[in-house]
């Protein structure tokens, strides 16, 4: 990477990490309202 | 006219009220007073230096007086009914708004821009650049105040509303801010400043003819 | 498709099932998208003659600038449909984009100084183009703050769009001001909007990392407007029924 | 100008207060809201009033939509809600002095004067509102009623805080607006004794 290796793979690093962990606190998020959905007698 | 009646008589009860409490506007003066003379020691007394940050600090300074002031803009009359009244007069609303802005920015903006001589001579800076600061302030704080009541109109009684307003409205002040330090930036520097001028002009109307409005709307949603 | 049935999915209840639908679909351009992307960035796009490897930052750095004013006019289109048609679904789409446009500007910021680093010597570069984007992360932060800090959804809804509409007009002048700002001050000797010169692959490299966020936003925004329908509509019928296929 | 309200909805927050409330008042009629608290007493009011705007359902005044002209159907309602609706720190002089230009119906100082001595608050017109009583400001809200003329009245609870002779006053006085022709939409804890009306219990 011609020397600019840490800043280059940085970039492209933290892009990854961030579009990971939404998805992954997105779900989360998900699993939850679902839970408090099925405690609330709907059905799967 | 009642067009202007309604103006006239809000922006008289607001300013007749901010009277009853004179320490409000004196609060928000020396509050002024006290961010811009700061500066100096932090940064040192070299009246060089000084005389070159002396615009941006000042403006700064009445970003944050003008900010302070806006709070109790509705809050007060949210709190005690009377908000709710004059929501529901036949007059539009949209006027008693602009009325209750034009006594904020008499009780805010007006007393910055007084006091900026007696600062200007602390940053040693020489008269006409003064002037030209002052003009500028003239310019600039009715935009201040007129941004900031939507603000205010929208934090309306949400928790944490002082702190939240501000993260709100700052980014909206910045071009303001901008025009106004770059003007006498420019005059200082030589460079012909008639341009933010008008910049400042185009910002006042574009303020004066959205800001009430849209704060009549946030105000109304408020209030459901 | 005709108006009425348009129409249809504008009600929560309806659009939930298109919206799960159309997830799967999104994800799977996205993962292609990001892979050719990807592919063009490190292998096809030539090393550039002035700025050697370091150029390649460019191919998440304007994407996600793109993406964060792009997200921050989808959000504002979306308010000014909900004054119109008065629609709930207006308000919670807002809401669902305004994480991910937050974030895209936060990542357009952080490799931006990872840029500038190399290139200028510096983390920060007070230029036009990265200053604007850092307000723009502000207005973001600021339709955050005040959409969590209102309880009653449909207040919350009004107030976020007047909020994102108040910004959308300010952000052409927040652009042009701190443009004049910078030529006022320093003469735009530094600065990031001279683009090294654009060899086709690394144009079409961007442009295809651009379409694969686009991908990903409207991906994750659909889920996240799922998540916002479920937690508003709890208490209806529909959701007791059958909401989760 | 009669006011009706069509297969009303409300909702506060999660909460559905009341649904499918339909009611018609017309002029020389008066209507008595009941309910125990959180009914959505106070919401109904609201909604009546013009402001807030109900989930479902509609109102209309004289025929007309209310959200279509709600300057001129403000022009034409008083509503007087829990609130103070007082500025502490101006006397009940300039008090109401403001509101009556607010409300497009400018009075005079006489006639101020005169109201407030009809509602006992004589030698009490330059003492700023946040010295008196909860009755007296009370009374103060009250005065609007004599001061601005017109045919609909929506009260929330006009007779909290009040004294005997008060109270009395207030009866003689919705009388009085209901006879002439007026409309009046109330709630309240006290048995409304009155002619021709109509109750609606939430």
């Amino acid at each position: 990477m011609g020397g600019y290796g840490l800043y280059v793979w940085g970039s492209f690093g933290i892009c990854a990490v961030a579009m990971i962990i939404e998805p992954i606190v997105l779900n989360a998020r998900n699993q939850k309202i679902r839970r408090q959905v099925k405690r609330q007698g709907g059905q799967w | 006219m009642n067009l202007f009646s309604t103006i006239y008589c809000m922006a008289r009860r607001d300013l007749t009220l901010a009277l009853r409490h004179k320490t409000e506007i004196l609060t928000a003066l020396f509050f002024f007073v006290i961010v811009v003379n700061l500066l100096p020691l932090g940064v040192g007394p070299d009246p060089k230096l000084l005389s070159k940050i002396a615009p941006g600090v000042v403006w700064i300074g009445a970003l944050l007086a003008t900010l302070l002031g806006l709070p109790r803009l509705f809050a007060h009359d949210y709190q005690d009914g009377t908000l709710e009244q004059l929501s529901l007069s036949p007059r539009s609303f949209t006027l008693i708004v602009l009325g209750k802005i034009m006594a904020h920015w008499i009780v805010a903006g007006l007393p910055v821009v007084l006091i900026t001589p007696l600062l200007g001579i602390q940053f040693n800076l020489s008269g006409p650049i003064i002037g030209v600061l002052m003009l500028t302030l003239v310019l600039g704080t009715p935009v201040l105040s007129l941004i900031g009541a939507i603000g205010a109109a929208l934090t309306l009684g949400v928790r944490g509303g002082g702190v939240l307003l501000s993260l709100l409205i700052l980014p909206l002040y910045i071009p303001v801010l901008i025009f106004g330090a770059g003007a006498a930036e420019a005059y200082r520097a030589g460079l012909d400043m008639t341009g933010y001028l008008w910049l400042l002009a185009a910002l006042d109307l574009l303020a004066l003819f959205f800001a009430p409005w849209v704060s009549a709307i946030a105000l109304k949603v408020a209030l459901e | 498709m005709s108006m009425v049935n348009w129409f249809k999915y504008a009600s929560p209840a309806s659009f939930y099932p298109l919206a799960g639908k159309l997830i799967p679909f999104f994800s799977a351009i996205t993962a292609i998208l990001l892979a050719v992307g990807l592919w063009i960035s490190f292998f096809m796009a030539p090393t550039d003659f002035q700025q050697g490897e370091g150029y390649r930052i460019i191919f998440v750095h304007v994407p996600a600038s793109w993406m964060s004013m792009f997200i921050y006019c989808v959000m504002a289109f979306w308010s000014a449909l909900g004054f119109i048609l008065n629609t709930r679904l207006s308000g919670m789409m807002t809401q669902a984009l305004a994480p991910t446009g937050a974030m895209f500007a936060f990542l357009s910021l952080v490799t931006g100084s990872l840029w500038g680093k190399p290139m200028w010597g510096t983390w920060w570069v007070w230029d036009a183009r990265l200053t604007s984007q850092l307000i723009l992360f502000f207005l973001y932060l600021g339709f955050l703050a005040l959409t969590s800090a209102i309880d009653d959804p449909r207040r919350r809804d009004k107030a976020g769009a007047i909020l994102s509409l108040v910004g959308v007009v300010n952000i052409p002048i927040i652009y042009f001001s701190v443009i004049w700002w910078n030529t006022l001050h320093q003469g735009a000797t530094v600065s990031m909007t001279k683009a090294p010169t654009m060899a086709h692959t690394m144009l079409m490299g961007m442009l295809i990392m651009a379409l694969a966020f686009w991908g990903y936003t409207i991906a994750i925004v659909l889920k996240r407007v799922r998540c916002i329908i479920l937690e508003r509509e709890i208490a209806s019928e529909w959701v007791k029924k059958n909401a989760l296929e | 100008m009669n006011l009706s309200v069509k297969d009303l909805s409300c909702q506060r927050g999660e909460r559905l207060l009341f649904e499918h409330v339909s009611f018609q008042l017309e002029p020389h009629q008066w209507c008595h809201v009941t309910g125990e608290n959180g009914a959505g007493k106070t919401s109904l009011l609201r909604l009546c009033a013009g402001l807030s705007s109900p989930l479902s359902g509609s109102i209309s005044w004289g025929g007309v939509n209310i959200p279509d002209d709600l300057d001129g159907f403000h022009k034409d309602l008083l509503y007087l809600g829990h609130a103070s609706g007082l500025k502490e720190e101006l006397t009940p002089l300039e008090n109401l002095t403001l509101m009556s230009q607010i409300d497009g119906q400018p009075a005079t100082e006489d006639a101020i004067l005169s109201v407030l001595s009809f509602w006992g608050l004589a030698g009490r017109e330059d003492l700023p509102v946040r010295v008196l009583s909860a009755g007296q400001r009370r009374r103060v809200l009250l005065s609007r009623l004599l001061l601005k003329s017109c045919p609909l009245w929506i009260l929330d609870e006009p007779f909290n805080a009040l004294d005997k002779k008060a109270i009395n006053t207030l009866y003689d006085l919705l009388n009085n607006h209901v006879s002439q022709g007026g409309l009046l939409l109330v709630t309240s804890h006290q048995p409304m004794e009155m002619a021709e009306g109509i109750v609606l219990s939430l």
